[in-house]
């Protein structure tokens, strides 16, 4: 047992629903620093933990959008602009022709720039994270699910947050090192 | 109550283990080895077909297109199906069947996308120069020709390979992290971290993976309609047997119909090799059943209404292409691909076929070779009998095409022996979701 | 609500690699992109001039003496090629015709070269009061002139863009290419 | 063309020697890299500006008449031959022999030196040996000879060296020796019926033949032939018949005119003849029958006595002393006489003057055994074939286009052959080798050419008269002097053809009698009735096939006489069924280049040096697969389709198209909008725009199995077609070149902009742009586009190097190509046109096909103009677009075929 205060305390919950009522829980008793792990997404969690945002979707849409246009605006360039060329006498700007590869260009630019938004918001890649470095938190990509309560939560007291965490029903309580 | 340990821990343990064991089996390595030596050999027809040219094919004029385009536009046919599995499926609310399926559905997407890219490349008598096809500045000051349905296809089948990939992947991180954490070597778990990237299942970063992943499949969706297996490069050229707004679709069905049986086959096999009868049910397989059965009858209404529009057109051309392909120089192939598709299919309709992998597997096999048939006899049809008669020409490939075909069935088979073997090749978070 | 992200992030330094890397990159390409750019518009990286059978200076003849160039390179108005002088018309000037001595044929080695798979014309060029400084520089001052530029599709088309009365008729492919 | 003076012409070839290292860099110029080194003249003649061609009025020897042409040479080298038009044959036209001519000149199959006995020996050996030679032991084989001064020569040896001279020439019946030359006018007839006759054909008369047939061609033409020709091809009543046949319906003819008696005729022969009676006696005076060459001489006479009763004699056909020389005294002279000669062994010595008696020789007649027995054997030719394998002396000639000549055009108008290049190889002159044996070895041939027309002009004016001569490429006012003709005595009539199978021979109308068998261009040029390349076939009506059992391509033995020979079969349309036709000119064995051993060769059934049909013919089908042969065109059938060759009764209009509506921009076309009208009622399929535009624009050869792949490379097709119809079988010639459309499918289907559209309304394709995804063929509705599937500019010898057009670039493997309305002409009139700052002038442009047309069916130029000659065309009633009903807007349109019903 080392000296110094963990980072946080690892709550463990045979079940999601037990998992989500002691997020709102949690919640209720004014808990900031807290976030749930679970193998699989559990409808409400995030919300019950205060998640709102549809960022990822906006930006994919935005992303979508901004490469029709762009791949629009190129094809336009290069072949009406730059070096226009009397081809087959069809319309120099022909946008009909253009929509196509830029259809399928916006769902390129859509989809990158979804997943890219999702990574950078989750602050992903981050392979290095101390809870994985604490054994039994393996269960949470199998068959258990988590509630964490950082130490930095201002609401946090050592004894205190660790019985309310016990009779939130949770099987064990674990402290992850700093 | 029952826990998650008792829900959730079979699955896992049985999907994760394939990937983790240590003691692989003869059978995959026989595969592999197999596979491995026609992927060589597709290697060596490469060379000597960039050495020497696209002579060495049975190609000419008026029949330009060979084999090449024919298992081009095959392959992306087949892509289209796993999409359609797990993409438009997963948008589909409240159905969790796919979950058996998507993964290696989508596995099976990635794989033939990039078969169905290769072909366009090696098929052009001057690969070297193939770059003049992409936007790229150069002192010449000349672009890319984007009125040209070609170009079209080399910008939807990139969008349609990166973007299935990227689907792929990102459905695929939370399931690397389950084999993170059951991998027992320090060197597996930190290889498994690396691409989980550090997946830990926190609520927010599911929350917002939801997002980027149904984002995602819709533009998965999108791209593999829109692609339709490369028909823009045949509807949208003067040729009397082409030059129809209906190709796209045709081809677009048939594709999802083709794909769908090689989806069964995958499911069958991997079902019987790994004894996954409680993750891939009876009623997986009654649902595939139907689907290819719908898939079937869509195509052959498809195939009719061309029929029909060709005849009811009053152009004399049109007419006599459906002639040549019904008793003309490939009368054999066009009605062997009739029957390998739509006879066998029929079995479908008793539920007790539908859940025998014997008889799905014999449809499945039949339905495959068929669609390819018709794409043979669709390509060729367009070019061998023109406007003019007098540049009427017949066509017979030669080895060296049969061995790129070939070749990329070994390298398709070859790179999926590798998925299976060290990915998860079940979504095991939607399982225990569904199970949830 | 804030994530749980305590300080041991291992992958930030790899994160913050990544960045510079990316920026390294860009600005490498950006480099690179300049220099070749300032490379056209000067001319490209210009060659040594070659080892010539005979020490002629231009310089001297259409520098000092100030020769037409046409004098020497009379073909330039006639045809497609420029041409070089037969070695009798330098007789014509250094040698009396009674001294003149039994000379070689000369073989120089080229300087300005035409791109491969185009026809060029110097006639019609000449015709159209295209300098020859345009293409070939100031001839005139170098002792062992080579050309200032790189023929490249893209500065031809520069010209060939601005000159035409009508955009089309110089821009075409045949107009270079057949 | 520039005037040539003398010294000129010397000073051209001095500076060629000095040129010769620039001459081999420039023949590499065409192939894009430019060379490293520059090495200008030492003294430069004026009318050389490097990069510009020259022009030389010269001509080229076919059968000893003379072929009038420019030759173009780039830098020394000559690269394309044009036709004279300022000559009185031909008018600028030429035919497919002719503008391969300059191909042969580059020939790997000509040979280097002089040998003998096969080791490499020295001209000036043979020129010591040779006096000793001459002597009434002498004898000269020749050809047909036309040229005055082989002719001069010739009679010296015969008469001052006591030497005889023998004739053979294979490919055409030699005039008898004193009888005059007739020479049908066609413009002038208003009615023309060929009994077995092909004047359109093959042929060296077929350019002026088809340019007066072109002045009106909707004329009624009867024909009746055993196999079909060109000119049944056209023809209005076209009868198959036996040649065994033919004289019969002659003689019925002849006695529907009051000549002779009615022999009982087959209803289809009496309607035939009922028909052709009506047209000729219609227009007495300008109406003409004509009885082929191959036919009897009786059926000859019989056919000038009609022609006198119908008081054609004179005005549309005239006779004039014979423009070939002929030794006196007839068959004395013929190839027969001379293996007699040899076998008895009153030969000493012979020499073989561009002639192959070895391989042309008739059954049973032993030439090579025969000659075994001459002491001294000398042959002279381009190369070193059959007869000169059975020589001591192989002497290689000039080409005509290296050599000083002389020669007679088919009317007689005699011209000057010049040099407009330096001998490639260590190669004489005939007139060289005919000097020598007269003993002044050292004549120069220019000379003697000199002393000639010295005899024949007075001095004073020689040089003058001279330089004009070679200035024009012809000697004005030479033609053949006019004879009236007696009506002759009406031949007795013979027994008539006992039935039965017949075989008849027939010159190759792409490699003749075997002499053009090296030029790979002309072997893969189709054959106009079949579209085959390569090989020759024994041609049979279905009728008969079907008895046999036979299919095209299944292998057939052919034997008459004790000889056989073993040939694949063809089908052919409009084949009289009691009548297979062999074709000469294959199974070449020595000298013969590309050529050797391809097809079968019919010589050993051949019944004499003249023969031209054998009887009692036998012919069964030999076991073994069909053997795929290399066809053009294997589709040779219009499917039912009316809209590919559109056809008109006489008069009547093509309804105009429903214009096309179309979703696109009007596209503006500043200045000359190029376009071509090709007249379907004037093409007879001759083949010389084929091979003009293969020289013009260097589209390499691809070889036999190449073709049979559906690979070959003609910008230009002629399509075929045969339609069975009530009145006959009907045969349709297509020229299909690019159509140059306005709404051209191929551009936008290609991804590079490697073919665009320019200003000039040109559909431009950019070989160094092509990346070779043959999007636009697959997308071209004509399937006008040809690919490079393997390096095929690459494959051809090295020696054809330098036949290259300078102006044109030259294709790579993997990259497409097509017809550019010889976009290098074009170029170099608008940069002219620019210089002087003037538009182009009508005319000022024309492609290679419409040059060499002897048929004028092509006009070319500016349809913006209104007065222009193409836009005139496209207001003719028979106007029509190809196609046009897919909105395409081809800039290549046709005139529909007339045709009375």
């Amino acid at each position: 047992m080392n000296t110094a205060p963990p980072a946080a305390l690892l709550a463990s919950f045979p079940d999601a629903d037990s998992l989500l009522a002691a997020a709102r829980r949690a919640r209720q008793e004014g808990y900031e620093c807290i976030d749930g792990h679970s193998p699989f997404p559990v409808d409400g969690l995030a919300e019950a933990l205060g998640f709102d945002e549809r960022r990822v979707v906006l930006l994919a849409g935005a992303g979508f959008v901004g490469g029709f246009s762009l791949a629009l605006l190129a094809q336009w360039w290069m072949n009406a602009v730059d070096y226009p060329l009397n081809v087959g006498g069809r319309p120099l700007a022909a946008w009909v022709a253009f929509a196509y590869p830029a259809f399928e260009l916006a769902c390129l630019a859509g989809a990158v720039v979804g997943i890219a938004a999702m990574l950078l918001l989750n602050h992903l890649p981050r392979p290095g994270h101390p809870l994985l470095d604490v054994e039994p938190f393996r269960r949470a990509s199998q068959d258990r699910f988590f509630l964490s309560i950082a130490t930095v939560d201002p609401r946090y007291r050592p004894r205190r947050t660790e019985a309310f965490l016990r009779d939130l029903g949770a099987r064990q309580v674990l402290e992850v090192p700093p | 109550m029952s826990t998650g340990a008792e829900i959730f821990q079979p699955i896992t343990v049985q999907v994760a283990d394939i990937a983790l064991a240590r003691r692989v089996r003869r059978r995959w390595w026989l595969a592999l080895a197999l596979s491995g030596a026609a992927t060589v050999a597709f290697v060596a027809t490469v060379v000597w077909l960039l050495a020497t040219g696209v002579g060495i094919w049975g190609i000419n004029i008026p029949v330009n297109w060979g084999l090449a385009i024919v298992n081009s536009i095959w392959w992306a046919g087949l892509a289209t199906a796993g999409t359609l599995i797990s993409a438009l499926l997963l948008l589909v609310p409240g159905q969790q069947w796919r979950s058996a399926l998507n993964r290696f559905a989508e596995a099976m997407t990635v794989l033939a996308v990039a078969m169905a890219g290769v072909f366009p490349i090696l098929h052009l008598g001057r690969p070297e120069a193939v770059h003049w096809m992409l936007p790229l500045p150069s002192t010449l000051g000349v672009w890319p020709q984007f009125r040209s349905p070609l170009t079209w296809d080399v910008a939807s089948l990139l969008a349609y390979l990166l973007v299935s990939l990227a689907f792929w992947y990102v459905g695929m991180i939370p399931d690397l992290a389950t084999l993170r954490d059951r991998a027992g070597g320090a060197r597996r778990r930190r290889a498994y971290n690396r691409l989980a990237l550090g997946w830990r299942g926190s609520a927010l970063h599911w929350a917002r993976w939801r997002q980027a992943y149904r984002a995602a499949a819709l533009m998965a969706v999108l791209a593999a309609t829109l692609h339709s297996g490369g028909a823009m490069l045949f509807a949208a050229g003067p040729s009397a047997a082409w030059h129809t707004t209906g190709l796209p679709p045709y081809l677009l069905a048939s594709g999802v119909f083709s794909g769908l049986a090689v989806v069964l086959l995958l499911t069958l096999s991997l079902r019987a090799a790994f004894g996954l009868g409680a993750v891939i049910t009876g009623r997986h397989l009654d649902i595939m059943g139907r689907l290819l059965l719908v898939a079937g009858l869509a195509f052959l209404y498809g195939a009719a209404t061309l029929a029909f529009g060709a005849w009811y057109s009053g152009d004399p051309r049109q007419a006599q292409f459906l002639v040549e392909r019904a008793v003309g120089a490939h009368a054999v192939t066009t009605w062997a691909a009739m029957a390998l598709m739509f006879v066998p299919l029929q079995a479908l309709w008793w539920r007790r076929a539908r859940r025998a992998p014997a008889v799905l597997a014999a449809v499945a096999l039949a339905v495959v070779p068929g669609v390819w048939l018709d794409r043979y006899v669709l390509v060729l049809g367009g070019l061998q009998r023109d406007y003019l008669p007098s540049r009427w020409g017949e066509y017979a490939p030669t080895a060296a095409e049969w061995a790129l075909f070939g070749g990329t069935l070994g390298a398709f088979a070859f790179l999926f022996l590798l998925f299976v073997r060290f990915l998860p090749l079940v979504a095991m978070f939607e399982i225990r979701e569904a199970t949830a | 609500m804030v994530s749980f992200a305590p300080g041991r992030d291992h992958l930030a330094p790899m994160r913050a690699g990544l960045v510079t890397a990316a920026k390294a990159v860009t600005a490498a390409l950006a480099v690179v992109a300049v220099a070749l750019a300032a490379a056209w518009s000067a001319g490209g990286i210009p060659r040594p001039p070659p080892v010539q059978p005979v020490p002629f200076s231009h310089a001297h003849h259409a520098g000092a003496l100030g020769l037409d160039c046409r004098f020497c390179h009379s073909d330039a108005e006639r045809g497609p090629r420029a041409g070089l002088p037969a070695t009798e018309v330098c007789m014509s000037c250094h040698y009396p015709v009674e001294v003149r001595p039994e000379v070689p044929a000369l073989r120089w080695v080229r300087t300005a070269r035409l791109p491969d798979f185009t026809y060029f014309d110097h006639s019609v060029h000449v015709a159209a009061a295209v300098d020859c400084a345009a293409c070939h520089g100031a001839v005139a001052e170098m002792a062992q002139p080579v050309p200032p530029r790189p023929f490249t599709m893209l500065w031809c088309l520069d010209c060939h863009r601005q000159r035409a009365v009508e955009r089309a008729r110089l821009e075409h492919c045949y107009a270079c290419h057949r | 063309m520039p005037a040539i003076a003398e010294a000129g012409a010397l000073r051209r070839r001095e500076f060629l020697r000095g040129m010769a290292a620039s001459a081999a860099t420039a023949a590499l110029a065409g192939c894009g890299r430019s060379p490293v080194g520059a090495v200008p003249y030492v003294e430069r003649p004026e009318e050389v500006v490097p990069g510009r061609p020259l022009f030389y009025a010269t001509a080229i020897p076919f059968a000893g008449f003379a072929q009038p042409v420019l030759a173009e040479t780039h830098m020394g080298r000559p690269t394309k031959l044009e036709g004279n038009p300022d000559h009185p044959v031909g008018g600028g036209a030429t035919d497919a022999f002719t503008q391969a001519a300059v191909a042969a000149l580059y020939g790997p199959e000509r040979s280097r030196r002089p040998l003998r006995g096969g080791v490499a020996a020295a001209w000036a050996d043979f020129a010591a040996l040779a006096p000793e030679l001459a002597g009434p032991g002498l004898r000269v084989l020749t050809g047909a000879v036309g040229s005055p001064t082989l002719v001069r020569q010739l009679t010296a040896l015969v008469e001052e060296a006591g030497a005889r001279w023998h004739v053979h020439e294979p490919g055409l019946p030699p005039p008898q020796a004193g009888r005059p030359s007739l020479h049908p006018r066609l413009d002038a007839a208003g009615a023309v019926v060929c009994l077995d006759a092909d004047p359109l054909g093959p042929g060296p008369a077929q350019v002026a033949h088809v340019r007066a047939w072109s002045a009106a061609p909707r004329r009624p033409l009867f024909v009746a032939e055993p196999t079909l020709s060109p000119t049944g091809a056209v023809a209005r009543r076209r009868l198959a018949a036996p040649a065994g046949r033919v004289p019969v319906l002659a003689r019925a003819l002849a006695a529907e005119l009051g000549l002779g008696q009615a022999p009982p005729l087959a209803d289809d022969e009496a309607a035939w003849v009922a028909e052709a009676v009506a047209a000729l006696a219609a227009q007495p005076g300008e109406s003409l029958l004509l009885a082929g060459p191959t036919q009897p001489g009786a059926i000859r006479d019989l056919a000038l006595a009609v022609n006198a009763r119908l008081g054609n004699l004179g005005r549309t056909l005239l006779a004039t002393e014979p423009v070939l020389a002929m030794p006196p005294g007839g068959d004395e002279f013929s190839l027969a006489a001379l293996v007699e000669d040899m076998r008895g062994g009153r030969v000493r010595a012979l020499l073989v003057l561009e002639a192959n008696p070895a391989y042309t020789q008739p059954a049973g007649l032993d030439f090579a055994a025969a000659a075994r027995r001459v002491p001294w054997r000398i042959h002279a030719g381009l190369c070193r074939d059959e007869t000169a394998a059975l020589c001591h002396w192989h002497l290689p000639l000039h080409h005509p286009l290296e050599d000083w000549s002389d020669a007679r055009a088919v009317d007689g108008t005699a011209g000057i052959i010049q040099p407009v290049t330096r001998p490639l190889h260590e190669s004489v002159s005939a007139h060289a080798v005919l000097a020598a044996l007269l003993g002044e070895p050292g004549a120069d041939p220019r000379e003697v050419v000199r002393d000639t027309w010295r005899r024949r002009w007075d001095e004073d004016d020689f040089e003058a008269r001279w330089r004009r001569a070679l200035h024009d490429g012809f000697v004005a006012d030479t033609g053949a002097a006019p004879l009236t003709l007696a009506p002759p005595p009406l031949p007795p009539p013979e027994p008539d053809e006992v039935g039965g199978l017949e075989a008849v021979f027939r010159p190759d109308p792409c490699v003749w009698d075997g002499r053009f068998a090296a030029v790979p261009w002309l072997q893969e040029l189709p054959k106009p009735l079949t579209t085959l390349t390569w090989t020759n076939v024994v041609a049979l009506g279905a009728g008969l096939a079907g008895r046999l059992g036979v299919a095209t391509g299944d292998t057939v033995e052919v034997s008459a006489a004790g000889a056989a020979v073993a040939a694949p079969a063809w089908i052919m349309p409009g084949q009289a069924e009691a009548s297979v036709t062999l074709f000469l000119g294959y199974g070449r064995r020595n000298g013969a280049g590309v050529g050797r051993g391809r097809g079968y060769d019919a010589y050993p059934l051949r019944p004499g040096p003249q023969g031209w049909r054998v009887a009692g013919v036998r012919l069964r089908r030999l076991d073994g697969a069909a053997a795929p042969l290399p066809v053009i065109q294997p589709h040779q059938t219009l499917a039912g389709l009316d809209d590919i060759v559109r056809t008109v009764a006489p008069g009547a209009a093509v309804p105009p198209p429903a214009a096309a509506a179309s979703l696109y921009p009007e596209w503006e076309y500043p200045g000359p909008a190029w376009g071509m009208v090709i007249d379907l009622d004037r093409c007879t399929g001759c083949n010389a725009c084929v091979v003009a535009c293969q020289m013009e624009n260097a589209v390499p050869t691809v070889g036999p199995s190449e073709v049979a792949k559906g690979r070959a490379l003609h910008w230009l097709r002629v399509d075929l077609y045969y339609q069975e119809r009530p009145e006959g079988l009907r045969t349709y010639f297509q020229p299909v070149p690019c159509m140059h459309c306005e709404k051209a499918p191929c551009e936008f289907g290609c991804p590079v902009n490697a073919t665009v559209h320019g200003p000039e309304g040109l559909n431009q394709m950019v070989y160094n742009r092509c990346i070779g995804t043959r999007t636009c063929s697959s997308y071209c509705p004509y399937k006008v586009r040809r690919f490079n599937f393997r390096d095929y500019a690459g494959a051809m010898p090295a020696a054809y190097a330098p036949l290259r057009n300078p102006d044109v670039t030259v294709r790579a493997q993997g990259v497409m190509e097509k017809c550019t309305y010889c976009t290098q002409r074009i170029a170099a009139a608008r940069i002219e046109a620019r210089k002087d700052n003037r538009p182009i002038r009508d005319g000022e442009v024309r492609t290679a096909c419409q040059q060499a047309c002897p048929a004028r069916a092509i006009v070319f130029g500016d349809l913006a103009d209104p007065g222009s000659a193409v836009a005139r065309a496209r207001d003719d009633r028979r106007h029509y677009g190809l196609l046009a009903h897919l909105g395409t807007r081809p800039r290549t349109t046709y005139l529909a075929r007339t045709e009375a019903r």
